[in-house]
C-alpha cells in the first residue's frame, strides 16, 4: 500500500549517546542514507538532500528536505522528510527511539511513509518491500559506520 | 443467402460492412491522423490528490531543443472557458473546472502543465524538466466520512463536500408502506468504482485555419455533436466555424461521452501556436484522468408482508462524484433512482441520493450508467428478501411482475415501461438453463462438499435515450437519406457509432425499406461537417432513436418519389404502389419505374411536377415519445474453490428482449461484450484509491480486465417484444448484458456460499474476499 | 509512453558486454528480452544512460543435455524452454513453469536470464530454480563463477550478480517426472501471488516459493516435514504444506494481503506436491 | 544520436537512421506509416501492438526498433495476399470477432501466430493463446469463434 506504517528494529554496536549523535550528524547521514548524493544543512536541524534512490535498476532522482524534531538526547528524536522526483513523491516521518542493549543500542523506528504519483500507481506491490530494504540498508550502513568509528 | 432486391436483410446475421478496413489495419483512429507540421502535446499531471501549487518552473523544459511551448494554468485558463456539466440538479454546488489546474490540484492525474514539441518523445522529456512545488493538503477519500461535519473539504470554497441531495420518490406514501410492513429487510450494498478502460485511450488532434477562422477537432469521442455545441463556450470559436470529427473510435463505454479539458486545451494550443497539435492519452492518464463509473454506497430497506409482498423500498445512497463535475456526473445516480423498482410492481419507493465530492477523478456514465447499480440493488434485495422470508426467489420475482397485458406499465418511480413480457423471458431462460437439472446438479455438488451456486436476475433497463424533456441537451436524433442521381444511397446519421455496427444495421433496414442492395448504401457519421446535427451515441440510443430518424427520411423520400412516379405515370400518387424498389401504378399502366430512372428524373429535373423540388434527399429530426425498456433474465451457475476463493462460472444463460433484431449477430456481440464487463465487475475489477487519494490501479498491470479465458461459453436466447414507441419497434441492446449479468453472477456466488451462512460479500467478489468469508464461517462453530 | 534517451551498445560477445559494463558502471543496463526493462523505461522508472543489448550474442541461447544436468543459455526465451523436448523429457519442471509466464508474446521475447537477473519477487522461474537447486553461471572481469540457486536471490530485485557481471548459463539437474508448479496469478499482471514449485526425488522434496515474500525462497519447513516419506498421505502433505510461509514476511498489496499470500503458498504447495506425486 | 536500422517490413526492405529509444511500434507507425498496429497500454499487457518479428508474435511497444535490426517484421497490413484476406481476417469478419476494431490488428496477429503453432486448437487453447490480447468490446466469444473458423478453414492459406 502507499501509505505505510513500518516498524523497524535494529541493533547497532555503540552506546546511545554515540548513536544519537550520529543520527543528527549530516555527514554521517549522507554516508548512510542509500543513494544520498548531497546532504546539506540549511538551518538548525533542517537539511536539503539529493538522492538517487530505488531498487536495482529502478532508480529515480529525488530532491528532498529533512527536519529533525523533538530531540530528546539520547532517547528519541523524530525525523520528518519529504522528497520529490520524476517517479513521484515520498513523504513521512520516523519516530526513532533508542534503548540500551548491553554495549549496543537498540533502535526502534516507527515510520509513517506516504508515496505518491507513478510509484504508487505502478509500484504498490514493491513499495513496502523496497522501503524495508532501504531502511535495512541505512541501519546496516550506520552499524558499520559506528563500528568503524569504534576502531 | 444471396443478396437480391426483395430478400429482406433485416433479421439476418450479416457480416459488418465496417469490418474490412478494421481487419486490414486501414482504419483511421485519431492517433493515425498525420498533418504537416503536427506538434505533439504531453501533459504534466499531479502526483498529489490535493495540494496547493506553489512555484512552477518551466524554464528548463522550455530550453530543450524541439520544445515549442510549455504552458501552465496561468497561461491557458484565462483564454479557455470552464469544462461544462450539462446535468441540471436543483441546488447543485459546482466547483469551477478549469482546463488546467489553477492554484490547487484536486486529484491524482489533474492536469498541471502541458509541453508541446516537434516530437512526442521530446515533449515527454520536457515534462520531466518541469519543477512544481506542491504544498500537500488533506485529501478527502471516503465519501461516507466526507459528509460528516469537521472533515476536510475537497473544495473549501464550496463550504461542504455535499454537491447535492436529491430525492427520487414516487408511488404511494413510503412511510405508510413501512408502517404496514410485517417486516423490514435491511441490507447495505456498495457498487465499487470502475474504470471503463476502452482499449483505445483518448486522443485529440486540433488544427486551426487562421484564414477562414475555422477549427477542426478530431477527437476520440462518442459525442462529436454535443462537443460542437459545448466547445464554443470554451474556446471562442463559433459553432458554425467548428468542425468536430469522431474518426474511428476504439471503444467508449461512456468514457468518451464527455467534454474533456484536453479537447479545449488542444484547440487552444492549435490556435495559439498556429500549428496542428496532437495529444494522445497514455494508459496511465486514461486510468487517472478519464471518467470512472459507479461508486455508490447505500443502506437499503425493504418493507415486506409475511407472504412476500413488497410494499416499498427506502434508501439513502451516497454517490462518490470525485472532485469535479464532468458532463453528466451528478445525473448518473439519479438514473439509479429512476429504475430502482426493476421489473417489479412495488407500490412505494424513495431514494435519497447524496452526491459527494472527494479528491478522485470524476465518476460519470460508464456502461449502463446508473441502471446496473439499480438492477444490482433490486436483484440482490429480491434474493435477500426471499431468503429471509423463506420464499423461493423465482416465485418472489414472478409474484411482482406486471402481466404482459398491463403494459404500458406505470412504475412508482414515475416511468412508463413501454412493453414487456417478463414472464416469457424468465420461462425461456429457465428452459435454456435446464433449471431443474441445475438444481439437481447443485444438490449433488453440495452433497459432495463442493460450493456450488445458481444465480438469477431479471432486469429491465432504460434505453433509447431519450425524450428531449428528459435529457439535458436534447434527446432527439437527426438523420438524412439521399438517393443519389446514380441510385446509390447515402445515409447520414447524427449518432456516432464506435463499434456498435450501425453502418451495417442501418444499411440493412434502409435497403429493405428502399428496395436497394446493401452494397449500394453508404452510412456516414461522426463528422459534423457531414452529419450536421446529431445527439450522438450513448444510452443504447443509436438504432432505436437514430434509426427512427432514418425511417422518417425514407418515408419522406418514398412519398416524394411516389409523387414523381405518379407524374411520370400520368396519374395521382394514390395510385402508385411502391414495392421492392419499384414503382407501379396497377390499373393505370404496366410501366414500372425503378430507382435509377426515378433518381435520374429527380436530379436532371427536366420533367418534374409543378411545385416539386429537384433531388431526392430528406432529413429529419426524430423526437422519441418515451424511453424504451428492454428486459430479460440471466441465469448463472458457479463453483467456488474452497481453498483459494476462486469463482468459476460453469454455466451462463441469458435471454434478452431488445425488441426486433435487425442483425442477430450484432445483438449477440453486444450482449456478450456486456456480460464480460459484468464478469469483471463481480469478480475482479475495481478502481482503488488509497486513503491519501493515491490511485493504485493506474495501469493494466493493476486494473484487471477480463481475458478470453475468463469467459464461459454462453447460451444466449431472446424473446421479441416490440416497443410501441418507435417505428422500428427496437428497444436497444448496448447495455443489456452489463445490466442483467452483474446481479446474476453475484447472486450465484452468494448462493454457493449460502450453506456456510455467508449472506453478503462486497463487489468485487475477489478470491481473497471469498476466502475470508469462507474462513470466517468455517472457523466459527455451527450455529454461532 | 516514451523512454528517456540513451546510448545503445550491441556487443557481439560476452567479453565485449562485460567490458561495456566495466566502462559504464552504474550508468549501464543490460537489455535481454526487455520485458522487465522496457516497461520500466517507458514509465521512466528506469533511465539508464547506456543500454547494452545482449540479444545478438548468439552463443547465449541454447538448451544442452550434458548428462546429469541440462545447461540453458541465459538468452533462451520462455517459449524455447516451454517447447524444449530435452527439458520436457529430462527436467520437466522448467517448461511447466515457463508456460505460466505472461503470455505468448512475452514468452516469445522474454528470456530466462533476464527474468532471473531482474529477480522480481513475483516472477515464476525463481520458484523452479530454487526447487531444482539449479546452478547459475556469472561472467565478469574476474572470469566465470558459479552460484547455487539458494545463494542467488538476495533481496527485493537483488541477486548475487555483481554490477559488472553477466548471467550466462543456468544448469538444472535431470529429474524424475515428479515435479510440479502450481500458481495463483495476480489477475491483472499475471505475476504470481503465490507460486509453488516442487521437485520430489530420491533425496527428498524440495519446494521453491515465489510471489509471497520480497524474494523467492525454499520452504525448508515443508521439506523437513516430508523428509523420509516416499508416499506421504494426504494429511501428511497438508500438514507439511502448512509450513510453506514459515519464517518469511509476506508482502501485501491491493491484490492480496500478507495473510492471503501465505495461505495461497500453503494451498499451492499442497497442490503442487499432490500433482507431482500423481506423476510418479 | 541516430543509429542505422535495416529490416524488412511486410517483405519490403527498410533502412532508416533512428534514435535508439524509438520503440518498434512507433517506428512502424510513424516512420513506415503503417498505422494498423496500435498502442493500447504501456506495460505489455493489452497486445494491441502485436506484430510478427521473424514469424513470432511480439509486443512491438515493448521492443526498441533497433532490436529488430536485420529482422523480418509482419504487420496487419502485410498478411493479406493479392487482395485476399488472410483466413484469420476472414474469420474475424465472418464471426463478428470485432466491434470497435482497435484491438483487432493485434488480436489477428496473435491468432496468426497461434495457428502457425497449433493448426487445430480447442476453444480453451485459443483463449489461452490470446491471453496477451485484451478486448473490451466483444467479450471474446466471437473472437474464439473467429479463430476456430480460421483453423477449420479449407480455403487456401495465404501467408
Amino acid at each position: 500500500m502507499c501509505e505505510m506504517k513500518l516498524t523497524l528494529t535494529s541493533v547497532v554496536p555503540a552506546d546511545r549517546a554515540r548513536v544519537f549523535a550520529a543520527l543528527i550528524d549530516a555527514d554521517v547521514l549522507r554516508r548512510c542514507i542509500p543513494g544520498c548524493e548531497t546532504f546539506t544543512a540549511k538551518g538548525p536541524d533542517t537539511y536539503e538532500a539529493a538522492l538517487k534512490i530505488g531498487v536495482a535498476g529502478l532508480k529515480g532522482t529525488y530532491s528532498g528536505k529533512a527536519a529533525i524534531r523533538d530531540k530528546q538526547p539520547p532517547d528519541s528524536l523524530t525525523l520528518g522528510f519529504e522528497g520529490k522526483g520524476g517517479p513521484g513523491f515520498v513523504r513521512g516521518s520516523a519516530a526513532i527511539t533508542l534503548s540500551a542493549d548491553g554495549d549496543s543500542t537498540r533502535i526502534v523506528c516507527d515510520a509513517d511513509v506516504q508515496v505518491g504519483g507513478l510509484i504508487a500507481a505502478v509500484g504498490s506491490r514493491l513499495v513496502e518491500a523496497a522501503a524495508r530494504k532501504l531502511a535495512d540498508d541505512f541501519f546496516r550502513q550506520l552499524s558499520s559506520e559506528l563500528s568503524t568509528q569504534q576502531q | 443467402m444471396a443478396d437480391t432486391i426483395g430478400t429482406p436483410y433485416v433479421g439476418r446475421a450479416m457480416k459488418r460492412v465496417e469490418d474490412p478496413r478494421l481487419i486490414k489495419g486501414l482504419a483511421t483512429y485519431v492517433d493515425d491522423i498525420r498533418l504537416p507540421g503536427l506538434l505533439h502535446a504531453v501533459i504534466l499531471r499531479s502526483p498529489h490528490a490535493h495540494a496547493r501549487i506553489g512555484r512552477v518552473d518551466v524554464s528548463a523544459a522550455r530550453a530543450i531543443p524541439g520544445v515549442v511551448a510549455v504552458l501552465t494554468g496561468a497561461d491557458v485558463n484565462a483564454a479557455c472557458g470552464l469544462v461544462p456539466c450539462a446535468a441540471a440538479i436543483p441546488d447543485l454546488k459546482a466547483p469551477k473546472h478549469t482546463v488546467l489546474a489553477g492554484d490547487r490540484v484536486y486529484f491524482v492525474g489533474h492536469a498541471v502543465a502541458v509541453a508541446v514539441a516537434t516530437d512526442p518523445y521530446i515533449a515527454r522529456d520536457a515534462i520531466d524538466a518541469i519543477d512544481v512545488d506542491y504544498d500537500p493538503l488533506p485529501a478527502v477519500t471516503n465519501p461516507e466520512e466526507a459528509v460528516k461535519s469537521g472533515t476536510p473539504l475537497t473544495h473549501p470554497d464550496l463550504g461542504s463536500n455535499i454537491a447535492y441531495t436529491h430525492v427520487v420518490a414516487g408511488g404511494s406514501d413510503i412511510d405508510e408502506a413501512f408502517r404496514r410492513a410485517d417486516r423490514v429487510v435491511k441490507h447495505r450494498l456498495c457498487h465499487q468504482r470502475l474504470t471503463p478502460m476502452p482499449i483505445e485511450p483518448r486522443g485529440v488532434v486540433a488544427s486551426y485555419d487562421p484564414g477562414e477562422g475555422t477549427l477542426t477537432l478530431w477527437t476520440a469521442t462518442q459525442i462529436p455533436h454535443l462537443l460542437r455545441t459545448l466547445l464554443p463556450g470554451m474556446i471562442g470559436v463559433p459553432e458554425n466555424k467548428l468542425r468536430v470529427v469522431a474518426p474511428e473510435v476504439g471503444g467508449g463505454f461512456g468514457a468518451k461521452l464527455n467534454v474533456y479539458p484536453e479537447e479545449a486545451l488542444c484547440a487552444h494550443l492549435a490556435m495559439r501556436l498556429n500549428a496542428p497539435v496532437k495529444w494522445i492519452e497514455s494508459r496511465r492518464e486514461n486510468a487517472a484522468s478519464t471518467i470512472h463509473g459507479r461508486d455508490q454506497i447505500g443502506e437499503y430497506e425493504v418493507a415486506v408482508k409475511k407472504d412476500g409482498a413488497i410494499l416499498g423500498i427506502r434508501t439513502r445512497t451516497v454517490a462518490d462524484l470525485g472532485s469535479y463535475l464532468q458532463l453528466l456526473t451528478p445525473a448518473i445516480p439519479t438514473l439509479t433512482g429512476l429504475v430502482l423498482t426493476g421489473c417489479y410492481r412495488i407500490p412505494a419507493v424513495k431514494m435519497e441520493i447524496v452526491g459527494v465530492y472527494t479528491n478522485k477523478m470524476a465518476t460519470d456514465a460508464y456502461r449502463g450508467a446508473g441502471r446496473p447499480e439499480a438492477t444490482y440493488l433490486i436483484e440482490r434485495l429480491m434474493d435477500v428478501v426471499a431468503r429471509e422470508l423463506g420464499i423461493d426467489r423465482v416465485d418472489l420475482r414472478l409474484k411482482h411482475f406486471p402481466a404482459p397485458a398491463e403494459f404500458p406499465f406505470a412504475t412508482s418511480c414515475g416511468l412508463t415501461y413501454d412493453s414487456g413480457n417478463y414472464q416469457g423471458a424468465l420461462t425461456k431462460a429457465r428452459q435454456l438453463a435446464n433449471w431443474d437439472q441445475l438444481l439437481k446438479d447443485r444438490a449433488a455438488a453440495r452433497a459432495a462438499g463442493r460450493l456450488s451456486g445458481i444465480g438469477i436476475s431479471t432486469y429491465v433497463e432504460i434505453c433509447a435515450m431519450g425524450p428531449s424533456k428528459a435529457m439535458p441537451a436534447g434527446g432527439w436524433e437527426w438523420g438524412c437519406v439521399r438517393m443519389e442521381i446514380s441510385a446509390k444511397v447515402t445515409v447520414i446519421t447524427g449518432v456516432s457509432p464506435h463499434g456498435q455496427g450501425q453502418e451495417t444495421t442501418f444499411a440493412q433496414f434502409v435497403a429493405d425499406r428502399l428496395g436497394v442492395l446493401m452494397e449500394d448504401i453508404v452510412v456516414l457519421h461522426g463528422d459534423t461537417n457531414v452529419a450536421h446535427y446529431g445527439r450522438d451515441t450513448y444510452g443504447s440510443r443509436g438504432t432505436a432513436v437514430g434509426g427512427s430518424a432514418i425511417v422518417m427520411c425514407i418515408d419522406k423520400i418514398v412519398a416524394k418519389a411516389k409523387t414523381l412516379a405518379a407524374h411520370l405515370f400520368e396519374t395521382t400518387a394514390d395510385h402508385v404502389v411502391f414495392e421492392k424498389g419499384t414503382f407501379r401504378a396497377p390499373g393505370v399502366t404496366n410501366r414500372e419505374i425503378g430507382w435509377p430512372e426515378l433518381a435520374g428524373e429527380a436530379y436532371v429535373a427536366k420533367n418534374l411536377p409543378a411545385g416539386l423540388e429537384p433531388g431526392l434527399e430528406a432529413s429529419s429530426f426524430y423526437e422519441p415519445q418515451n424511453f424504451t425498456f428492454p428486459f430479460g433474465t440471466h441465469i448463472v451457475a458457479v463453483e467456488v474453490d474452497r481453498d483459494t476463493g476462486h469463482v468459476a462460472i460453469t454455466k451462463y444463460v441469458a435471454v434478452d428482449d431488445c425488441g426486433p433484431q435487425i442483425n442477430p449477430l450484432i445483438v449477440e456481440g453486444q450482449v456478450q461484450g456486456g456480460i464480460a464487463h459484468s464478469i469483471g465487475q463481480v469478480l475482479f475489477e475495481q478502481t482503488i484509491y488509497d486513503e491519501n487519494g493515491q490511485l493504485l490501479t493506474g495501469e493494466l498491470m493493476d486494473y484487471a480486465l477480463p481475458r478470453a479465458a475468463d469467459i464461459p461459453e454462453y447460451i444466449l436466447g431472446s424473446t421479441v417484444t416490440p416497443s410501441p414507441v418507435n417505428p422500428l419497434g427496437i428497444k436497444g441492446v448496448g447495455e443489456a448484458g452489463t445490466i442483467g449479468a452483474t446481479p446474476a453472477i453475484a447472486n450465484a456466488v452468494l448462493d454457493a456460499l449460502q450453506p456456510l451462512g455467508v449472506t453478503h460479500l462486497d463487489l468485487p467478489m475477489t478470491p481473497e474476499r471469498v476466502w475470508q468469508a469462507i474462513k470466517t464461517r468455517t472457523a466459527a462453530p455451527v450455529g454461532a | 509512453m516514451y523512454p528517456a534517451a540513451f546510448d545503445y551498445k550491441r556487443p557481439a560477445t560476452v567479453d565485449e558486454a562485460v567490458a561495456l559494463l566495466v566502462r559504464h558502471g552504474d550508468d549501464a543496463k543490460l537489455l535481454a528480452g526487455g520485458h522487465s526493462l522496457i516497461p520500466a523505461m517507458k514509465l521512466r522508472l528506469a533511465q539508464p544512460k547506456v543500454v547494452v543489448d545482449i540479444g545478438r550474442i548468439t552463443n547465449l541461447s541454447y538448451i544442452r543435455d550434458t548428462g546429469g544436468t541440462i545447461a540453458i543459455g541465459a538468452m533462451t526465451t520462455h517459449h524455447e524452454i516451454d517447447a524444449s523436448k530435452v527439458l520436457h523429457d529430462r527436467s520437466p519442471l522448467l517448461p511447466e513453469t515457463a508456460r505460466h509466464i505472461g503470455d505468448t508474446q512475452v514468452r516469445n521475447k522474454g528470456t530466462i536470464g533476464g527474468s532471473l537477473a531482474h529477480a522480481d519477487p513475483a516472477a515464476d522461474y525463481p520458484a523452479a530454480i530454487l526447487a531444482l537447486d539449479a546452478e547459475i553461471d556469472l561472467v565478469g572481469p574476474r572470469g566465470r563463477r558459479t552460484v547455487k540457486a539458494g545463494a542467488f536471490f538476495i533481496d527485493l530485485l537483488q541477486t548475487a550478480i555483481a554490477p559488472d557481471e553477466i548471467l550466462t548459463e543456468i544448469r538444472v539437474p535431470a529429474t524424475a517426472r515428479t515435479t510440479a508448479y502450481v500458481k495463483t496469478e495476480q489477475k491483472a499482471s499475471g505475476f504470481a501471488l503465490a507460486g509453488a514449485a516442487v521437485v520430489i526425488g530420491a533425496d527428498g522434496v524440495r519446494v521453491g516459493i515465489t510471489g509471497v515474500a520480497a524474494k523467492a525462497y525454499r520452504a525448508t519447513g515443508v521439506e523437513q516435514a516430508l523428509a523420509g516419506q516416499r508416499t506421504p498421505t494426504a494429511e501428511a502433505i497438508a500438514r507439511a504444506a502448512a509450513h510453506a510461509a514459515d519464517g518469511v514476511q509476506p508482502l501485501g498489496d491491493i491484490h492480496a494481503s500478507p495473510a492471503f499470500r501465505a495461505h495461497l503458498a500453503q494451498v499451492n504447495t499442497r497442490r503442487a506436491i499432490e500433482r507431482a506425486l500423481s506423476r510418479a | 544520436m541516430p543509429i542505422p536500422v535495416r529490416l524488412r517490413v511486410n517483405n519490403a526492405p527498410r533502412q532508416h537512421d533512428i534514435e535508439p529509444r524509438l520503440l518498434l511500434v512507433h517506428y512502424l507507425r510513424d516512420v513506415c506509416g503503417l498505422t494498423g498496429t496500435h498502442v493500447g497500454c504501456d506495460t505489455s499487457i493489452c497486445g494491441a501492438c502485436t506484430v510478427l518479428v521473424d514469424g513470432k508474435a511480439v509486443k512491438s511497444c515493448t521492443m526498441f526498433a533497433i532490436q529488430a535490426d536485420g529482422s523480418d517484421v509482419t504487420t496487419i497490413e502485410g498478411i493479406a495476399t493479392n487482395g485476399h484476406l488472410h483466413r484469420v481476417q476472414q474469420g474475424f469478419w465472418d464471426c463478428h470477432g470485432l466491434q470497435c476494431g482497435f484491438c483487432t490488428p493485434g488480436m489477428i496477429m496473435a491468432s496468426v501466430h497461434l495457428l502457425a503453432g497449433n493448426a487445430s486448437p480447442s476453444r480453451a487453447e485459443i483463449a489461452d493463446g490470446l491471453r496477451g490480447n485484451l478486448c473490451r468490446c466483444t467479450g471474446y466469444s466471437h473472437i474464439i469463434d473467429a479463430v476456430a473458423q480460421a483453423a477449420n478453414s479449407t480455403e487456401v492459406t495465404h501467408g
